[in-house]
């Protein structure tokens, strides 16, 4: 079908983007709506393979040490300057500041040269086999150096009236109401984009977000801006379209941090016993309506070197009671943390804390909104806590992080909080990251895999999935692997 | 600005309304019945025959009138007299149609201008309400609205019967203002009701009734809320504008006093009947019924009697300038209001003697007795119990004190927690004081038995009680802790004089007996004379004069004293009772 | 008059004050690190990257240096600056102010107009259908929480039947000018002022049914009757005015009520006021926009306890303009 | 007191309040004993509509917990907080009442502009900030409410005294040299407790309604099942499933009626010149 140019779109935004300058804040609605005013240089499929974006194109030196990038010509940011070289250099630096992810990725970077206007070499300092996945919009979007150049960046104006090369424009910001964007007449990509505007509606409750679509005031509601219980609901609804495509990249994946330094936790025993105790179909099916899977470790099924052939852990009461009885538990309080997140989450915690209970252990629901619980994480003061991190396509990016010592630090909320330390993984995974060829990472992270689960140091619960909902008449909404993260540029309304 | 307002009315009446309320007109219509006034001795205003009014089920009696019959003619006054609760206001609220919904006439006939008051609808009774049938009531400072200026309030009884303009409605007000008298009318017609005094405001009630110049006039206790100096002026203007506009009069009072003031008739009530009636003069030298020779034996009378001198010097209370001055924040931008209630007051009281203080209303009576009492602060002065400066104690020293003057309050209803049992509040003082509770309250018993109650009475709440009875369990509290000396503010002020004379027996006997000293204070003359051997007449937180009592009444100095006793109603008694 | 409202305001300043240093140390007392939040969200953080955060935003002085610099600016007028959303923190409430104030003024009046309105009927016809009727809804209407309100309003006005909008104060995109727009404004702002309001509303009618029949008891109502004023006259100039000092009393104290319960509605009807940004500033450690907003709102309610008590003062002589 | 009840009882709502009030607490107290089943529990398919199951009679909710038990151990927190919170308040607001009235001048300004203080801060803003603050938890929760609803006992209590302060039996305690703690405690309170007990039973029902509220907005205690917790939780499913929210909403609204009633009923009793107005 031949795309149609022009047209509205009203989609949902949650919560309110506290900014829309991407390289100083990264909450997931900032990403959902600046993703269409900035750019990366690379995209990914939804089998995360590198699509060109602002590069053109690249090469990776023998020595996987070196990765230069061609830029695409004749691109301009949204106030007629031309995007250059320069702009990539000023971008790595800054975003070394203000971006704790790009910081982590930049790392093993030696030196960042431009030879030309149109060239970016980066040199590592050893080879580092996700490199190549760092580059995505929301892990490095492109900043235009002549605007923050020898400001303030805090605060700059442009953080307000953001500044990018994307196909789409900012226009204003109601606070509170809406965000609206409109279209990039000089986007490089000819005939692109075909919408006219964008509309992001700001509402924060999630009942009335559902009416919203209801009554036909809003198109697209992306993942997890309305209840899981409500989406069969919606989806039913006359000329609505839901997909789950679009969170390959991210992968989001789901457990509970187990604090395995203190108390019953700290027995593998008492950990595997969790692992059984909990019915994850029923959340699976129940809670999250069937969407996504149950989690067989700390790889995503969607990430390189998956692998299924782990101990596995089924819904087992029997088991999860022998288990405790064997490792000599007694009744000892334990704290669970549920994620406050809304309805769904807190739901999940209730059903959790009931599976624990059936199996005798004492459990107590300790709540908190997002930051006071982050604390008690980052302080370790938890035994049980809820999360979701993303896994950005390998595991070097995002599941490493969560195992391995070095990572271990106290006030922060992602990396090994659960205190999890074994000499051999932090091995596995150091060799893993800078080993060649891929033949060679995948034995090195199948292995990891299987110690892991073997010692359930977090218990893994499901792979998530959000279903974005929209009418059937918006096509090509998702199209990559980042799916509404990046932009709306191949979307358009068949009228 | 009411125009919208339906006023129904047959045509007989609508005739009388429509023309103009101005007199020459009416006086055209009620020609005829004055005609007839001429030849048989006048014949009533307003009749009321056999009137019989219902209370609600558990009420103290069934019928709060009780076939109660009396006439009203035209030019005279009828008094209307009798004790608390015996159905004045009833008869007078019968008569305006203005009775609660929850009592009823169940019987009776209230013949007004040919017909029967009882058996009209709201919009006739709306019609005669202030235009014929007039009311003052007892409280001025309640029953004016608040918030609506006086020269509005008088305006409206024209609105209320679609009369005038509003301007000749205002012209209209300001005249009447100056009528009854109000000083400064230009100023007066456009205050608020709080912002007059008391006597002030009873004027502008009485504009207000005078102003469509009613047949009938209904007065319920109008002067009982004032002072006597006030009282005076009001009893003659009402007398002054009753003869000018030759209206019936129907005054309710339970002092017999006013009543030998501005009766032309009298109507003695009790428990809703009509026990006595006749001319005044009659009623008061030839009382016929017993209840009416006890009542009209119970006031006090204007001649002190002997007393015996008191050769005993000690002083029981020694008061050395004394000053108090309250101060009513304005605020941190305004000024304060400042009010002298005593100014270098000085007196003394004997072991054994009663010191009446007098004064009208505000001049500082009850702050001198607080301030004996201690219960305010003075700014300046002494108050000295034999050897002991009160003024110089404070806390437990002070409360191990106080048992020495005690105080008996003015309210029976309000000086009695109604939620404590009475043998509670005679023994609470004693207990306090260190007493042993069995002890206390054998006492308690003891001391109610001495004031006339019961032993029973112990067991009882407030509410059980009377008035009277009431006032004696103050008495039995003040007693409890063996006090040298008794502060009475107006002890027996709030009761009818049957009880008040019974009171005042009783302090004058227990007194004697136990050889207290009393500070007596009244604004009644009267009842000074009976009891105080010295009196001290205030006058703006200043004692004027202070004399012993004969000698104060036979020969006034101050000009205030003189205005004072001058003022004292039923002072040219028909009856000069004891 | 006027030195009344100086006076007023003098210590209208100091109860802001004390509101300001309570706040400032209630708020930091609430567990959870904004620097942590911040770089939280970026899907990664480390030590330093915290740190940095800190002191950027002036977190790792000791906080009475803090609350030094902060009271310093609130002296100025400056309410410091929003770090989260890198903003001024008086921009971010100017920019919310107007919506709030239009909600709550609506739902005030509103809720004052009709339960005046149905106090008086039900007094009027006390002990009647009618008044049984009123009493009846009032009392529904008292104890239903607010939510609920909200979305059966919601069920029923938007869903059910749609005649008004579910979210926003105005149709976004439609660019409505002049009498259009203030419409359909109005369009949006009648189910969230009704709910905010209904409570209240029934509030005031039970106040104003009790007060009437109170006042009609009192002694002036009786000369009115017996001037032979008509009986309507009477409720409305004699019964009414003096009934209606309470609920003026009383709506002045409900003003931080119905500021505070604008949080609920806001949320649920999208209503772009500070109610919200008060919760979301709360959610995210937002210390100054928090206290910011606990400022601005502090100071509505002042304002509105003044007007009330000028109000209170005009209608009743008898308060001079003294404290 | 035997006046009191007989009034109570002749003024219809007071009766129809007191049913009210007396059901609740009795489903409260006992219903736990009688069905110790959990509401936490998942026993049916979660949406299960009510009247189909009769071990289920009010269906089930999201995760197949059965809104009946959910009901009866509600009612438990509900009324608990509303009384609990309740009484906090009281004994916060009325000795800072009493003695701001009784003692006048300094104490009395300095007590009130405390009172103020509290009353400038939006309370319902004021109460979620505590609640956060102090994470939510029962104890929080009835803390909050409590510290938000306190001043408006205070002024009313120091109101009553500011009155009865100058009442004629009261000098006559002080002037028998009672002490100030007795008088305050015998003399006054007594006397201006009956407008008190019609604001508190006007204040349990705001604080259950108060609790449901920082439900809905995710403050409640997360290990006690409340009508406000069911309401806020079935909410966001109310489309498909009126009855998870529908019930627990009924119970909120029937309680806070009552409570209201008997506020009437007491108003009437306590307050016996209106009684005999009748209506
Ligand atoms: N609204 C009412 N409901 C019930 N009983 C009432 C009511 N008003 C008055 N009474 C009773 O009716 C009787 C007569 O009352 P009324 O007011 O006529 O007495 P009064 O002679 O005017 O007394 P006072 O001198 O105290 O004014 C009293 O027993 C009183 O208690
Ligand atoms: N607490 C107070 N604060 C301010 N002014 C007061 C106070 N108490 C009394 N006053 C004023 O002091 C003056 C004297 O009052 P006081 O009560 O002593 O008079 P009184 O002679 O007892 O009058 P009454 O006969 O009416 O009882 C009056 O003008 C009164 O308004
Ligand atoms: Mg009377
Ligand atoms: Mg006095």
């Amino acid at each position: 079908q031949e795309p149609k140019m022009g047209g509205t779109i009203n989609a949902v935004i949650q919560p309110e983007p506290p900014g829309l300058m991407l390289a100083m804040v990264q909450n997931g609605p900032v990403q959902m709506v600046s993703g269409n005013i900035f750019e990366g240089l690379l995209r990914y499929s939804p089998k995360l393979e590198p699509v060109p974006e602002l590069a053109e194109s690249w090469s990776v030196s023998e020595d996987a040490k070196t990765y230069t990038f061609k830029l695409r010509k004749g691109v301009t940011w949204h106030d007629g300057k031309p995007f250059t070289a320069a702009d990539v250099l000023f971008s790595v630096e800054m975003l070394k500041q203000t971006h704790a992810r790009a910081r982590n990725n930049l790392a093993q970077v030696d030196k960042v040269e431009a030879p030309d206007d149109y060239t970016v070499v980066f040199t590592l300092k050893q080879p580092f086999g996700p490199f190549l996945g760092i580059f995505e919009v929301g892990s490095m979007p492109m900043v235009p150096k002549h605007l923050y150049d020898g400001t303030d960046w805090k605060t700059n104006p442009y953080n307000n009236a953001p500044v990018g090369t994307g196909p789409f424009m900012f226009k204003e910001w109601q606070k509170g109401s809406f965000i609206r964007l409109v279209k990039n007449p000089n986007y490089y990509e000819k005939g692109k984009p075909y919408l006219d505007e964008i509309y992001w509606q700001i509402i924060p409750d999630a009942a009335a977000r559902s009416v919203a679509y209801e009554t036909g005031k809003v198109d697209v509601l992306p993942g997890g801006s309305v209840e899981n219980f409500d989406v069969p609901r919606l989806s039913k609804l006359k000329d609505t379209c839901v997909t789950g495509a679009g969170w390959e990249f991210f992968s989001p994946l789901a457990w509970l941090w187990l604090n395995n330094r203190q108390g019953p936790l700290a027995d593998k025993r008492v950990r595997q016993a969790i692992m059984y105790a909990i019915d994850r179909d029923f959340a699976k099916d129940v809670i999250w309506n069937g969407l996504g899977k149950v989690a067989t470790g700390p790889s995503a099924s969607t990430i390189k070197y998956y692998t299924d052939d782990v101990p596995k852990y089924p819904y087992d009461p029997a088991k999860a009671k022998a288990l405790l009885k064997e490792a000599g538990y007694k009744g000892e309080k334990i704290r669970i943390l549920p994620l406050a997140y809304g309805e769904t989450w807190q739901r999940w915690g209730e059903a959790v804390k009931q599976n624990l209970m059936d199996v005798g252990m004492n459990i107590e629901t300790i709540a908190t909104d997002v930051a006071g619980g982050n604390q008690k994480i980052g302080d370790w003061d938890y035994d049980i806590a809820f999360t979701y991190l993303y896994q950005y396509g390998d595991p070097a990016l995002g599941v490493g992080r969560n195992y391995v010592s070095s990572a271990i630090a106290k006030g922060q909320v992602f990396n090994n909080v659960e205190g999890y330390s074994n000499p051999e993984i932090d091995k596995l995974f150091a060799d893993g990251a800078v080993a060649t060829p891929d033949s060679k990472r995948k034995e090195i992270y199948e292995k990891a895999q299987k110690i892991l689960v073997e010692d359930v140091p977090v218990a893994w619960m499901l792979e998530l999935q959000f279903p974005t909902i929209m009418r059937c008449k918006v096509k090509n909404l998702i199209t990559t692997g980042i799916g509404v993260n990046d932009g709306f540029k191949d979307a358009w309304l068949d009228k | 600005m009411d125009h919208g307002v339906s006023r129904r009315r047959d045509p007989d009446l609508g005739a009388r309304a429509q023309p103009d309320w101005r007199r020459p007109q009416r006086r055209a219509q009620s020609a005829p019945v004055a005609g007839r006034t001429l030849m048989m001795t006048a014949p009533p205003a307003v009749s009321i025959k056999n009137l019989r009014i219902a209370l609600p089920k558990g009420a103290e009696r069934p019928f709060a009138v009780d076939g109660v019959s009396l006439d009203l003619r035209p030019g005279k006054i009828v008094c209307v007299v009798g004790e608390s609760g015996s159905g004045k206001s009833m008869c007078a609220h019968a008569l305006m149609g203005l009775l609660p919904d929850t009592v009823n006439v169940t019987s009776g006939e209230i013949q007004f201008e040919g017909r029967d008051l009882l058996k009209l609808d709201d919009d006739r009774w709306r019609d005669l309400r202030g235009r014929r049938l007039a009311m003052i009531f007892q409280e001025p400072m309640t029953a004016l609205n608040p918030l609506m200026r006086i020269g509005d309030q008088m305006a409206e009884m024209f609105e209320a019967h679609g009369l005038l303009t509003p301007r000749e409605r205002r012209a209209k007000a300001l005249s009447l203002a100056r009528e009854v008298g109000l000083p400064d009318p230009e100023r007066i017609v456009r205050a608020y009701p709080h912002q007059l005094s008391g006597g002030q405001r009873q004027r502008a009630m009485i504009a207000m009734a005078l102003a469509l110049e009613p047949a009938v006039l209904v007065a319920d206790e109008p002067t009982t809320a004032l002072d006597v100096t006030t009282q005076a002026q009001i009893l003659k203007l009402i007398r002054n504008l009753q003869r000018s506009r030759n209206m019936a009069v129907m005054f309710i009072t339970h002092d017999f006093g006013v009543v030998a003031d501005i009766a032309d008739q009298v109507v003695v009530l009790r428990h809703g009947k009509v026990v006595e009636e006749g001319p005044a003069a009659t009623v008061f030298n030839e009382p016929k019924h017993d209840y009416t020779k006890a009542l009209l034996a119970a006031v006090p009378s204007m001649h002190p009697p002997a007393r015996a001198p008191l050769d005993d010097l000690a002083r029981a209370v020694e008061v050395i300038g004394l000053d108090k001055t309250y101060v009513t924040s304005g605020g941190w931008f305004r000024e304060d209001r400042r009010v002298d209630a005593a100014r270098a007051v000085n007196f003394n009281i004997l072991k054994g003697e009663t010191l009446g203080l007098v004064g009208e209303s505000g001049s500082g009576k009850s702050s001198v007795a607080r301030l004996v009492m201690r219960l305010i602060e003075a700014d300046r002065g002494t108050v000295r119990i034999g050897d002991t400066d009160l003024t110089q104690l404070s806390g437990k020293a002070l409360r191990a004190e106080r048992h020495r003057i005690q105080m008996i309050f003015q309210d029976p209803f309000a000086s009695l927690n109604p939620r404590r049992k009475i043998g509670h509040i005679v023994a609470d003082g004693p207990i306090a004081a260190g007493a042993d509770s069995k002890a206390a309250f054998d006492r308690a018993r003891d001391l109610l038995k001495m004031v006339g109650l019961d032993a029973g009475a112990l067991e009882r709440y407030p509410h059980e009680f009377s008035g009277g009875q009431r006032q004696r369990i103050g008495i039995a509290r003040a007693l409890a802790l063996e006090p040298e000396i008794i502060v009475a503010d107006e002890a027996v002020s709030a009761l009818d004089v049957s009880v008040q004379a019974q009171v005042l027996r009783l302090l004058e006997d227990l007194k004697a007996r136990l050889g207290l000293s009393m500070l007596f204070i009244t604004h009644d003359l009267r009842v000074a004379a009976q009891i105080c051997d010295r009196i001290a007449v205030m006058q703006r937180g200043v004692i004027v004069e202070l004399k012993p009592t004969a000698q104060l009444f036979a020969a006034p100095e101050h000009p205030y004293t003189r205005e004072l006793l001058a003022a004292v109603p039923g002072q040219k008694e028909r009856a000069p009772a004891a | 008059m006027l030195s009344f409202v100086a006076q007023r305001v003098v210590k209208g300043v100091i109860v802001l004050l004390a509101i300001v240093v309570l706040n400032f140390f209630l708020i930091r007392l609430a567990p959870g690190d904004p620097a942590v939040v911040m770089a939280g969200e970026a899907g990664a953080s480390d030590q330093v990257f915290v740190q940095q955060l800190r002191e950027k935003f002036g977190l790792d002085k000791p906080l009475p240096e803090q609350l030094f610099i902060y009271v310093k600016g609130i002296a100025t007028l400056d309410l410091g600056f929003s770090f989260r959303q890198q903003a001024p923190v008086s921009k971010l409430i100017l920019e919310r102010l107007p919506a709030t104030l239009l909600l709550t003024l609506t739902a005030f009046a509103i809720s004052l107009a009709l339960g005046v309105l149905f106090g008086t009927f039900a007094a009027r016809f006390a002990g009647t259908f009618l008044d049984t009727a009123i009493t009846i809804f009032a009392l529904i209407f008292y104890a239903m929480p607010i939510f609920w309100v909200a979305l059966m309003g919601i069920l029923l006005f938007s869903v059910a039947v749609d005649w008004l909008p579910s979210f926003g104060y105005e149709t976004v995109g439609a660019n409505l000018t002049g009498l259009a727009h203030l419409i359909d404004v109005a369009k949006h702002l009648i189910m969230p002022a009704m709910t905010l309001g209904l409570f209240f509303m029934a509030t005031y009618t039970r106040m104003t049914r009790a007060s009437m029949l109170e006042v009609k008891r009192l002694d002036f109502v009786k000369t009115a009757r017996a001037k032979g004023l008509p009986d309507a006259v009477i409720q409305r100039r004699h019964v009414l005015r003096n009934a209606l000092l309470p609920v003026v009393t009383l709506a002045g104290v409900h003003a931080g009520t119905l500021i505070g319960g604008a949080v609920i509605t806001e949320t649920v009807f999208a209503w772009p006021g500070i109610g919200r940004l008060m919760y979301d500033a709360l959610l995210q450690r937002d210390y100054n926009l928090l206290l910011g907003v606990f400022v601005t709102c502090s100071v509505m309610v002042l304002i509105f306890n003044l007007i009330t008590d000028l109000v209170y003062r005009l209608v009743d002589p008898r308060i001079e303009f003294a404290a | 007191m035997k006046q009191f009840w007989k009034s109570m009882l002749k003024s219809p709502s007071g009766v129809i309040g007191l049913v009210i009030l007396l059901l609740a607490i009795s489903v409260a107290v006992f219903g736990p004993l009688l069905f110790p089943n959990s509401p936490w529990r998942m026993v049916q398919r979660p949406f299960l509509p009510p009247f189909m199951l009769s071990t289920v009679p009010l269906g089930t909710d999201a995760l197949g917990r059965d809104v009946f038990a959910g009901m009866i151990f509600g009612a438990r927190v509900s009324l608990l907080v509303g009384l609990v919170s309740t009484l906090v308040a009281l004994v916060v607001g009325v000795p800072i009442g009493a003695m701001a009235g009784y003692f006048g001048g300094k104490v009395d300004d300095a007590l009130m502009r405390f009172t103020e203080f509290f009353q400038t801060i939006p309370s319902f803003a004021l109460a979620i900030v505590l609640v956060a603050i102090l994470q939510p938890s029962i104890y929080s929760i009835v803390a909050s409410i409590a510290v938000v609803s306190w001043p408006p006992v205070a002024r009313l209590v120091r109101g009553e005294v500011l009155s009865l302060r100058t009442r004629e039996y009261v000098q006559a305690a002080v002037v028998t040299g009672q002490s100030n703690t007795w008088i305050i405690l015998r003399e006054i309170l007594p006397n201006a407790l009956s407008p008190v007990i019609v604001l508190a039973s006007l204040m349990v029902a705001t604080a259950i309604l108060l609790e449901s509220s920082l439900s809905f907005l995710g403050l409640g205690d997360p290990n006690l099942i409340s009508w406000g917790y069911m309401v806020g939780a079935g909410r966001t499913v109310i489309r498909q499933a009126w009855w998870i929210t529908v019930f627990p909403g009924v119970a909120i609204l029937i309680s806070v009626l009552g409570l209201n009633l008997i506020g009437e009923g007491l108003n009437d009793a306590l307050n016996p010149r209106l009684s005999r107005e009748g209506r």
